[in-house]
């Protein structure tokens, strides 16, 4: 499923997991809107129903509350479902079944709830209030649910295959502003990722970038524009927002004494919120400056691009305020 | 006693005489019934007497229809019940302490004491425990159902939900899904008049809950759910088909709540002349008197049964009371399974 | 060519001879369903030559359904269109320039840029602007007929929406919630065959879409999609019970989608002889024929109103194209009213 | 309708209230499970129907999505909701409309949404995992909701007023535990409150208490006991978490040096993350010590008395945290 130069892509990456979990496993299927002979609204399902018929590639009615409890119920009977939302947006008709039902069985029962939830969240691509949402901030207060959003095609496969294989239920959530954009050299890894593990993609002095899902590449370029000024960023994926490694994070900070946290979601309230509350708390003797949220406006998100452009965070705000917060 | 509601309803629901009916099952429903009603009753005194932690729901008047659609199961069976099915939990072998240790608070409720009131049920008896918001345990049975077909198991699940819940999300959702799905479901509708304080007529519109079935295209029937035979033969219809792989069914089961809708509801909502008209049909004692005339039971065993179910409940809470209470000391651990 | 689908539905849509009816009428409807073709027909192109910002969603074989309906309302009723309903904005009197500017992110479109595609409703000229979620609008339109009914107005709520829609949530509610309280509301499903890629029997099992009016209690129509004038019947009836005080109607109104869900979309999943049966049945052509027959327009006429058309498309299209983007920086102001 | 001994509960200010709004604007209507004959699940809407009518107390069938969206027509031309959810619990099942419909539309259209949506909410009633959700973080991060959670009679009174003339969709969160457990004395004020306004409900040296709702009598109480101890709190009680009176909380963080937020509701991603962040954003330099969270653990709601009480924030918990924050 690589692309003619031999590359994967981070769409690719996430079909890549999916497949490789559904031969491995035959307790596995898909179930969402046209993800059968369509291949699901971004593709990510292409070829599944050929391969693996209906009985595991499940085309469903627009009922998102409906074939989320379907769902629960299936896990709690021993199979794996993997849903897809055809946009994170419409996760919000699923709001109810996702904390009630499936976060709370494992504590309230010892059974096991083990749902992948797979939705194309994210902006930059123009399609307006209703079609960017980033959904992390609905969900990471709720106990029961894990959260994971990948920043990069290897981390996409492995972190899929671990949501699979999770007893939990697992919001996996894949930035649609990276399928096409981000390519690795395959062939691609599909060892599982541990979920609750940050990755320091970029090691540096200065200043901590924490972030996640297309904050890491962002990031990165923006660490790499940095350099050539000498200022040295350390960029820190954290990968799963639930479970959180704090620890790498707050080691992160020990060692820059400066923190920017970084999310294309809205600022009141983004997870933003949840890591820089917890840095003060675990590393504020090591801090030389506030903890600084880039985050996009508390608007929705725009269609027209001028409009979209100044909510969501830019490379050269991000650029600014890490100088900022360097040279403070 | 089940009328047809819809062209596409299987054959009406034989009236099979009592006597032509297995006896040993007679009896283990009428013992049920009887266990169910006697569970209540004793809980309701729990309640007034302050052993309980809140509220307490119960299924007066709908043991008929509790223990009349489990009866229909399967052991291996799923079963996603909701707030008035303590028979049918009790049929499944849920032990009546346990009932009463969940409205308690208990540890040695199903979830510890973690969750309470009519959050009881059991997976290890194929029984489903569900939230609050109703009816969830519908989406939730149709993955049962569809794991049961996933697996070419001929597993049923069986649903139930009250006359207000049809009006949610999760009931069109559901039951669109499992008629497009042919899932072996069978969803019974316990038509009690009332939503908590909120009658029929502000509720639906339809001329019956059965008739909805229409909207999905599968067979709907509606059951006296006083009538325990009526009510297991139309499940036992129902689960059939699913079973054969025909799809999923709509029962409903008409009954009266004939408490609040949780003991501290006083209900003075109700018209006194619902609850007088509906006294008379108690669903235990109209099972009592057909086992007697048809000789299944006599007026001794009857008796026995009582006095058994009334000492059993009384043992019950005896043993719920002296059951501990849960130790805090864990309760961070299991918000997530290894 | 409206069908009883039960049995409280109300007369059936009489079949009244053009000749009878209002010509001035008639050529308006002609002309806004040509105008909605050759507007759309234009935005493809626009589609095409990347005029636009991201995709396009057309009605092509809704026009009559959009038209026909639209035009029974008064200009005071209360409108919720969605993604396929371009000839009810323009009847209702949205400017084709401010449709494309909608898909050009335009500072002069509805919402100024802030939102795009199909969200166009203006709520001046009495049209909801629904949010992406299917069938949102549904809830919203019953919230305006309980209004219009709160004060003792004769106004209705019509609302648009698919087949596809109809398996959720709000579909369900809103039907429940209106039916009871009897709300002047007029319900459509468009029933064009697909939802995205899903055929309809992977949608839904009730006999037809009409049907499911039988849950709510409520008349459920179907009628010929492609038939203006049965629409505006159908609608008509339905408008005039709903503005009697009679509570609501559901009508399905059956179509074909001739483009893909969208225009990035190239729906190869449809079969070619669906395709080559419904391009036979092309309601504006239709519609044209049955006036040409009538003799309510000539040849000439019916020519002259497609070049008119024509043109309105083009010069919109110059006019959206010459508009202005939006200014980003009062990006924040207006998340709250004063 | 103050009580015998000339006293209004909690409750019966949020009754008053609404009562007074209903009286002074033809507009302003009720719907909701059971608010109608009933009188609703609490009792809050006792006597409006008779008084009111069922044209103005409307009773719905179970269907939250449904009549939240109703709400929002009939808000669009026009009419005033208060929509009732029965408990805060099931707002669940209006998550879409309420985040999808009712908060972005002003922003996208210019059309006003004047939606008040009232729930009983939170802990301490021995309810269980879903009848004691405290829910304000489900929707803190959504743009064009406002957030009320009032704390005292008074404010209950004052705020709902407030929230019904506001000309946006408003979350009003009654605390049900507080419902008859709080009472002033009587006749109580029915003049607006503003939204935006916090409170410092105590001048104190030590420490600043920013909190809401449940938290604030808490508060009081804690703050009391420490005072004899010579351990003087400011108690600062934000009461509307959106928008959020910035200014008085780093004002009374500037005095003291030293911020704890409490809140019921559990605490990753709570409303103190936001909250923590901010002050150390705005009052870094002011802090003398890190900005402390009291909150629920990351856990739903438990049932049982001694589990419920191990999970929500104790007094002597908060006065704990309290004393050592001083004393660090
Ligand atoms: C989604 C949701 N909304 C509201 C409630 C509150 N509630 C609990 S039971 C009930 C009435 C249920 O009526 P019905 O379905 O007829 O069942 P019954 O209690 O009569 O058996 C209500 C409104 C709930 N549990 N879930
Ligand atoms: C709640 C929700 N889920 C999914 C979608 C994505 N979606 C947009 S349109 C569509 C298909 C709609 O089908 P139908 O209702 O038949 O309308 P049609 O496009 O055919 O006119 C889907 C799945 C959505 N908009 N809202
Ligand atoms: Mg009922
Ligand atoms: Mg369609």
């Amino acid at each position: 499923m690589a692309t003619d130069d031999g590359q994967v892509t981070y769409l690719e990456a996430v079909a890549l997991a999916l497949d490789a979990e559904m031969e491995r496993d035959p307790d596995v299927f898909i179930i969402g809107e046209d993800v059968g002979q369509f291949g699901g609204a971004f593709k990510v399902t292409k070829g599944f129903l050929e391969k693996f018929g209906a009985r595991r590639v499940v085309d469903t009615p627009i009922a998102e509350t409906g074939f989320t409890g379907l769902a629960a119920g299936a896990a709690l009977v021993g199979l794996r479902p993997v849903v897809e939302y055809q946009f994170a947006d419409f996760i919000s008709c699923a709001f109810d079944p996702i904390i009630n039902v499936l976060a709370r069985h494992h504590w309230r029962t010892g059974d096991a709830m083990p749902v992948t939830l797979r939705a194309p969240f994210g902006a930059r691509l123009r399609a307006g209030p209703t079609h960017s949402q980033s959904v992390e901030s609905y969900f990471a207060h709720v106990p029961g649910l894990k959260i994971v959003m990948p920043g990069t095609p290897e981390d996409a496969a492995g972190l899929l295959v671990s949501s699979i294989r999770d007893n939990n239920p697992t919001l996996y959530l894949e930035n649609k502003y990276l399928y096409r954009r981000l390519r690795v050299a395959g062939p691609i890894s599909l060892e599982p990722i541990p979920l609750g593990v940050a990755n320091v993609v970029r090691e540096g002095r200065d200043v901590s970038l924490i972030t996640y899902s297309a904050g890491v590449s962002q990031g990165l370029e923006v660490a790499d524009e940095l350099d050539r000024d000498g200022i040295s960023v350390e960029v820190v994926d954290v990968r799963t927002l639930v479970p959180l490694d704090v620890e790498t994070i707050v080691n992160s900070v020990r060692k820059t004494s400066r923190a920017v946290v970084l999310h294309e979601a809205a600022k009141r309230l983004g997870y933003g919120a949840e890591i820089a509350a917890t840095i003060q708390e675990e590393a504020f003797w090591h801090l030389d400056q506030p903890v600084v949220r880039i985050a996009a406006k508390n608007t929705p998100t725009p269609t027209s691009p001028a409009l979209e452009d100044a909510v969501v965070p830019q490379r050269a705000q991000v650029a600014e305020t890490l100088r900022k917060v360097v040279r403070a | 006693m089940a009328t047809r509601t819809n062209k596409r309803k299987t054959e009406e629901a034989g009236a099979i005489p009592v006597s032509k009916r297995d006896p040993e099952l007679l009896r283990r429903m009428y013992r049920m019934m009887v266990l169910t009603r006697a569970v209540e009753d004793r809980m309701v005194a729990m309640y007034r007497g302050g052993d309980l932690l809140g509220s307490l729901y119960t299924g007066h008047w709908h043991e008929a229809i509790s223990v009349g659609a489990a009866a229909t199961l399967r052991a291996d069976d799923y079963m996603a019940p909701l707030h008035r099915n303590a028979g049918a939990h009790l049929w499944r072998g849920m032990e009546a302490w346990q009932i009463m240790a969940s409205f308690m608070g208990k540890a040695t409720s199903p979830t510890g004491g973690r969750d309470g009131t009519l959050h009881y049920g059991r997976l290890d008896l194929g029984s489903y425990n569900p939230p609050s918001h109703i009816p969830a345990n519908f989406p939730v049975a149709t993955g049962m159902a569809f794991a049961a077909k996933y697996r070419g198991e001929d597993r049923v699940a069986l649903a139930f939900c009250g006359d207000g819940s049809t009006s949610r999300a999760d009931f069109h959702e559901s039951l669109t899904i499992a008629s497009v799905q042919k899932l072996p479901n069978v969803f019974v509708i316990e038509n009690n008049q009332w939503a908590y304080s909120t009658p029929l007529s502000l509720q639906s519109s339809s001329e019956t809950f059965a008739i909805k079935a229409v909207a999905y295209g599968i067979p709907g029937v509606k059951v006296d759910g006083i009538d325990v035979l009526a009510v297991y033969d139309t499940v036992a219809q129902a689960v059939a088909r699913a079973r054969a792989g025909d799809g999923p069914s709509l029962i409903e089961a008409v009954t009266m709540r004939m408490h609040g809708h949780a003991e501290h509801d006083p209900a003075d909502y109700v018209p006194r002349a619902m609850y007088d008209e509906w006294s008379e049909k108690d669903p235990v004692e109209r099972f009592e008197n057909v086992l007697l005339e048809a000789g299944v039971i006599d007026a001794d065993t009857a008796k026995q049964v009582r006095e058994e179910a009334r000492q059993h409940a009384i043992a019950a809470r005896r043993k719920a009371l002296a059951d501990p209470m849960p130790d805090p000391s864990n309760i961070e651990e299991g918000v997530y399974a290894d």
